[in-house]
């Protein structure tokens, strides 16, 4: 087995897989239940040749980011929940200032402080929030630590084919797990690849400006409506991604992504072994949200059945919108609890039974 | 094949090492595992413990364990907590150095009292008491080989830069296997 | 003449009380509470009511009463 | 015959044990604030705001009004309350991270506002309730989980003195005490006193910063963490008080 | 004419009739184009006998706020765009605490800084960002300054109703515009109303305690899980707020809310005068989103259109859900342009026509 | 035959004009930055962060590297584009309102991090760009569209001056210059070439502040402007090197 | 019946309260208004505009106006800017104290010249010279009588403390009026 | 003798240089450039070449070449 076969925390694979994919500069402050990526960027980092910054607070660590970014070096900056929240504002300067970025946000419990057990409640800050204006990021849901170390590499791909932020989301299960992983090789980043970024110019040369992209577009705000809409549609057509089991004949398809969608999983093992027709839609982008793997559904679906830790329901809306309000919508949602697949395959069985109740 | 197991006991015991241990030898071996803690302001609890999955194949789900194969059992607070959850039949090993001997246990489980101060004398390992108690366990369960887990656990050691304790170890780990008939 | 009150269940078994007696008359007993801390002792008629096993004790578990 | 009583406040007798870790100075600290209070008589008219770290769990632990806030924020918070709740004595209680990190800006600020609260700052070196991390407070040197080799001055920076930081600002009180002896304590709990007095004659900000043990993330026995206050920590920040308005 | 029968700014009015509405606390930071507001508030809290404190930054205005809720006060905070990014934490905080507290945000164009001009870039910063965990806020959507004015009031007897924090949305068109309005009476909020609020306790009385409220749930996170699931109900359930506009027999239905809404209603009028059926659903709320409203589109529907000043079409999926997806959608999409009458108009045709493409 | 030169650097002279109101500080202070980077040779090398204030007008009348930044966030974003950049001049050039209200904690602590870049900041005691409401450089007694019967210390508190913050951190420069008068501007000049220089002598974090007119925001002449900085604001704020490593 | 008006002119010129004054009349008078500022940093250009909307009956949508009925031009770049969005027919009122009397207009329009300088001269109101141009406006397009828009004027100063000025204004405001034959 | 070159076109008329001078030969022209600012002029035969006026101008308007 080779030495880059290592068993590692989903948080600390992240912050190694993003050293080896070339990050030299980590900006970021604790918060649970992510602070391993700080602690471990606190000594690894040093020995990459880079810089790991515990910054003052949540803003100046999303801030950095932004500078680092403009730089054109391949930027990381992590948090969670509350902390998330507060990059709201940094997060729409990246987005409108064409800057490629990766953040993290490792979701746990609740509104407000809450409590740090997994959760999936973020869904909505990723997909719908970031902050004010017409934004939209990428954002990626890797469901066990090797996805995340994978997920790393192509986040920094994304950001700089699309020049826009990237957001990797996973819940504390996954972050505060160990499982095996192989991890890539180390590589390096030439920070003077991109001609966009600030590096100072030579005589004669015109200077770089790192601003909102809507100062060049032709006639601003004209110019920059289409700019921002092939920009979206280009990153909704091409990067859905997603991963369907059993779906085609399914009765019930489960969607989920993270956690929630390996115990679904093992949910559509189980229930096809006793007969069940169980499919799962595992969603490995929530945005772009791959509607795309919704075609796969097949005629026989009684009903989605939603699998998500969250109280609202956060992923509904976008389940209906994807299958064209067709097919009716239940959820098995928990907040704190990490689903459990008899319950999923209970939840399918009510929906065959016309026993449970819809959604929306 | 899935095995379940929780490892328990106060927070200086080295029991979220123990569970890595114990992880890196089956994943070093072919195996899937997870590997998880109890993070957080437990802390201040002064408990810790972690979940550990270890499958032969499919890939494992959730790493909540539902119905433990083993808990190892570091105190008694750990017993009263993690009893309930073993499966009939299940292994549960006990820390005899700590945990009183007249302490009354489930009838449909196999107790494994484990002197593990005195395994870790006897390997001349001081701080071998846990790594003692993974012998055992490997004994008792058959979960990996003796030679399998050495070669992993003197990987594990040495790539952290520690191989000089690689000896100790491998005595310790040799103490708790043979010590079960 | 003081009075000590300890209250066993509170006690965290820090010892600052121990070191704090000026009349280290405040010992470690060996015995632990439900919690598992190993509280600790007082040799009460010895005590002189100063108050510092009170004023260090962070866990509200010892009261002093002393009367002039 | 007269009796002496040491008795810390009844709501903090017959409730719960607190959740602090064995030796943690939250529980003195905390005890000395309400100890005053109820001196005052104003211990039921208190109303105490903490943030989401060690501090919050005096939230369990006393039966007062408070509000628990976002961590960092509660000086912020207390001083929307406060200015609402002019009768009460309003207090934040909280750590140093929060307070000289993310919530340095609302320390700063609150004090230039000259804001009629109380703010007791716990300073324990590191960010206790994360699990040990690098606080602005760490000493040069000092191994936290976030600086694993020691905090170093051209890495972090020196550690953050809010004496230095307040020097020349008219506020109504500013003092840094200890815990580390029961000398200390008393004489902290004189400036705490202080502080209160300050507010109920609003006379605007006053501020406490209390040198207090972390026993679980200094890696030390409590025992051997008062006496690194002593050795150490009591040498980067001096105690006494520093600002008190009229004599300054 | 009465002497509250004036002329003021969207802005002005809103603090103006705060301040009638009993409010006594504002915190705030400049930020256009809603300024106005704290500088009407410098001067006029003052005469009220209540306090107006500008703060350091937005943070610090939105946990002011969140100490004076708890308070008992009648509490309010604005700020714009970049600004209200900045309030994410607190929104989430005070949506987990159970706080009644009105914010307000005037949106302007852009994601990072944008520029100042009008436009309705917010939609899902306010509907499903509010930051972390499972949230969501009531939202009131005032069309013109005196639909402000009635909203504030409305805004705390909802805030207070609920216990829940309820945002006042409005772009720069309506918060800059001057209209002719009229005030309501002067009236005193007593801070001792509610017995949750933090005041002080008698010998022998508990504590009170604001913070997460699912610390008092029944084994907590399970028991938070119905309560607010319940709340966010009842909301939805009861406090859905819209204006139809002809739409019963309309062939294409306008959505909009804001100043967008007040073009398709002169289109909606100048439609009907040419003999097109044209109707619209004026959004009141935008959440609770009105989806009562679209029971009244008729079988003649052949399309919705959505007006919009954003790139994305941010309503265009709620528009969908509210249609069970069962009505094509086109969109009049402008970022900083107030939309034109004759436009909302030309679209329809071109919509009736065959000609128009769906934007979902 | 020798010719000395008064003229400023090619890239402001033969750009657009810059956008800055009649009289505005911000045009001699950017032009005195840009000058002694033309002077030691850094001109193009250099990346200027702005953040959105009357200063971002810079971004389009100098043709060098930039960044444009949110309100209040230049410092750190300087911070992160520097770490990354070692060879570059790199400073962040900013409002008052930016550094010592939403930004504050980010000037302190980029000062207590010593992060290696240099920090131009205008102190013309008003938020500039959003129509002149009230700064935390404010003096006591100035009307604002924000405070309109003028600032009072009872209500927001005395202006914030940051050298008093500042006092004991060791940062590489601190000073204060003014605009007012020629001589006061080369003195500034000389503290701004202090600053670069001690960046690319990799000797830490240094500022300079900047008394400067906003005339329209304080509805006066450019004129009457600077007599107000010479008459009442130097007073308040006194001009002069603070800081300075090694000698202090 | 709907108006849509634009007054423009340098920043110091008191564009914005005249437009309010306007404004302010046409409300008190029982008709709907909207008053839309420019804002923000076009402050820094120096000059300053606004577009009042005056309905008789229906809701006004847009502040933006389309097509103007009467421009108010306190100089010449207010003129440059705006003249070709006055409808064929509509109003351009023109500051000729200041803008040069040789200026060059379309011919599809009414051009009113009004001398504000000297009006306000007439009136002993130095300060009255956009209140007599208002004068003109109401003779010349019959938006208010007279009567009306003095009782909205006296209203407009005395709810804001400054009744002192109400002879003043009411003076400067006939002699606009009645400088119009 | 000195060589005063002015842009006149980005002169915002703050006037400034008028107070700056030190041998009082720059006047309020009366005349406004394009943009409406009122520029100044120069009575370039006294100038030394201080290069006071330069120094205090905000707008870069003008350059001084003394030739010694
Ligand atoms: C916005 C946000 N960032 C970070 C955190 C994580 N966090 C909680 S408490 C804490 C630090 C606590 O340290 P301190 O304030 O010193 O208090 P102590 O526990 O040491 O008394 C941190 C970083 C959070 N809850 N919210
Ligand atoms: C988050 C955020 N809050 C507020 C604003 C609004 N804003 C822009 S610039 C500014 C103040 C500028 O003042 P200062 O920094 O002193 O610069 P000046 O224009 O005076 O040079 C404010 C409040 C914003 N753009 N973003
Ligand atoms: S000081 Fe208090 S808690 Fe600590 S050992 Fe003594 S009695 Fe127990
Ligand atoms: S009161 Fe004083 S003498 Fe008595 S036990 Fe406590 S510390 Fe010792
Ligand atoms: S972690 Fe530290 S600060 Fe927190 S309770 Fe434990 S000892 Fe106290
Ligand atoms: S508003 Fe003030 S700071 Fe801004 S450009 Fe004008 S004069 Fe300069
Ligand atoms: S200082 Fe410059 S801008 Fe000002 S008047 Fe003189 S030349 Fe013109
Ligand atoms: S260089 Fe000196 S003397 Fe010549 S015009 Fe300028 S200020 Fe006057
Ligand atoms: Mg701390
Ligand atoms: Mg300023």
């Amino acid at each position: 087995m080779a030495d880059n076969e290592v068993i590692m925390k989903g948080n600390e694979a992240l912050a190694e897989a993003a050293i080896r994919s070339g990050c030299r500069f980590f900006s970021g402050y604790p918060i649970t239940p992510q602070t391993e990526i700080l602690e471990y960027m606190s000594w690894r980092m040093e020995e990459a040749g880079g810089e790991a910054i515990q910054t003052e607070d949540e803003l100046c660590g999303a801030y950095m980011l932004f500078g680092a970014a403009a730089a054109g070096a391949r930027a990381l900056s992590t948090s969670a929940g509350p902390g998330f929240s507060l990059y709201q504002e940094a997060i729409s300067y990246l987005v409108g200032s064409d800057l490629p970025a990766v953040l993290v946000d490792v979701s746990r419990i609740g509104n407000a402080l809450g409590d740090i057990s997994q959760s999936q409640g973020d869904y909505e800050l990723i997909r719908k929030g970031n902050g004010h204006g017409d934004t939209m990021v990428i954002a990626l849901t890797p469901a066990s630590v090797q996805e995340i170390v994978d997920d790393v590499q192509l986040a920094y791909e994304l950001a700089e084919k699309y020049l826009h932020p990237v957001i990797i989301l996973y819940d504390a299960a996954i972050g505060q797990m160990m499982e095996g992983v192989t991890l890539p090789e180390m590589s390096e980043h030439d920070i003077n690849k991109f001609d966009w970024s600030v590096k100072g110019i030579e005589k004669g040369q015109h200077g770089r400006k790192i601003t909102n992209v809507s100062y060049f577009c032709d006639n601003m705000y004209v110019g920059y409506e289409k700019y921002l809409r092939d920009k979206y549609k280009a990153i909704t057509d091409n990067e859905q991604r997603w991963e369907n089991v059993e779906v085609a004949d399914a009765e019930v398809v489960c969607v989920a992504y993270g956690i929630s969608s390996r115990v679904c999983k093992e949910a559509v093992r189980n229930a096809r072994a006793e007969g069940i027709k169980l499919g799962l839609i595992r969603l490995k982008t929530i945005t772009p949200f791959p509607v795309k793997a919704f075609e796969e559904i097949g005629p026989d679906c009684k009903g989605i059945e939603v699998v998500e830790m969250s109280i609202k329901g956060q992923m509904v809306d976008d389940v209906a919108l994807a299958t064209k309000c067709n097919i009716p919508i239940y959820g098995y949602l928990t907040s704190y609890l990490v689903p459990d697949s008899e319950k999923v395959i209970e939840v399918a069985k009510d929906i065959l039974a016309g026993k449970a109740e819809e959604v929306l | 094949m899935l095995t379940e197991i929780i490892c328990a006991g106060f927070g200086g015991q080295g029991i979220l090492t123990t569970g890595i241990l114990i992880s890196y030898g089956a994943f070093k071996n072919g195996k899937k595992i997870t590997w998880y803690p109890s993070y957080g302001s437990e802390m201040r609890g002064g408990t810790a413990n972690c979940t550990i999955k270890i499958s032969d194949g499919e890939e494992i789900a959730s790493p909540y364990a539902k119905e433990l194969d083993v808990l190892l059992a570091m105190n008694a607070p750990a017993i009263d907590k993690f009893e309930d959850r073993i499966k009939p039949g299940g292994y549960l090993f006990v820390n005899a150095s700590i945990v009183p001997d007249d302490k009354k246990y489930r009838d449909d489980i196999k107790v494994v009292k484990v002197d593990t101060v005195k395994l870790a004398e006897e390997a001349n390992n001081p701080k071998g008491g846990n790594i003692a108690m993974i012998g055992v366990i490997l004994k008792k369960t058959g979960l990996l080989t003796l030679e399998q887990f050495e070669a992993s656990i003197i990987k594990y050691f040495t790539d952290k830069g520690k191989e000089k304790f690689n000896d100790a170890n491998i005595a310790a780990l040799r103490v708790g296997y043979n010590s079960v008939q | 003449m003081a009075q000590i009150i300890y209250d066993k269940k509170r006690c965290k078994g820090c010892h600052y009380c121990v070191d704090a007696c000026p009349k280290k008359i405040i010992t470690v007993s060996g015995e632990l509470n439900d919690k598992g801390y190993e509280v600790v002792e007082f040799d009460e008629a010895q005590c002189i009511g100063c108050g510092s096993c009170y004023t260090i004790c962070p866990d509200y578990a010892i009261t002093i009463i002393k009367e002039d | 015959m007269a009796t002496k009583e040491f008795k810390a406040p009844e709501m903090l007798r017959t409730g719960d044990p607190t959740g602090f870790c064995p030796g943690c100075g939250h529980g003195t600290v905390g005890r000395l604030g309400f100890e005053v209070l109820d001196e005052m008589g104003l211990l039921e008219k208190s109303i105490s705001v903490y943030d989401v770290a060690c501090d919050s769990l005096y939230m369990w632990a006393i039966d007062t009004d408070c509000v628990g806030t976002a961590h960092g924020r509660a000086i912020a918070t207390a001083a929307g309350v406060k200015r609402v709740r002019k009768d009460c004595p309003v207090w934040a209680y909280v750590g140093d991270g929060a307070s000289y990190s993310i919530g340095f800006q609302h320390t700063v600020w609150s004090a230039v506002r000259n804001e009629n609260i109380t703010v007791v700052i716990i300073n324990n070196g590191v960010f206790g309730m994360t699990g040990g991390q690098m606080a602005p407070t760490t000493l040069i040197g000092q191994k936290t989980t976030s600086s694993p080799a020691g905090r170093r001055a051209d890495v972090n920076g020196y550690p953050m003195d809010i004496t230095k930081i307040l020097t020349g600002q008219d506020i109504a009180y500013l003092a840094r005490g200890s815990i580390d002896t029961v000398a200390n304590i008393n004489k902290t709990k004189k400036y705490i006193r202080k502080a209160f007095e300050k507010q109920m004659n609003n006379e605007g900000f006053s501020l406490v910063e209390v040198l207090a043990p972390c026993p679980t993330n200094w890696g030390l026995s409590p025992h051997d963490s008062l006496e690194r206050i002593r050795n150490e920590v009591m040498e980067v920040f001096p105690i006494g008080e520093y600002i008190e308005r009229g004599v300054k």
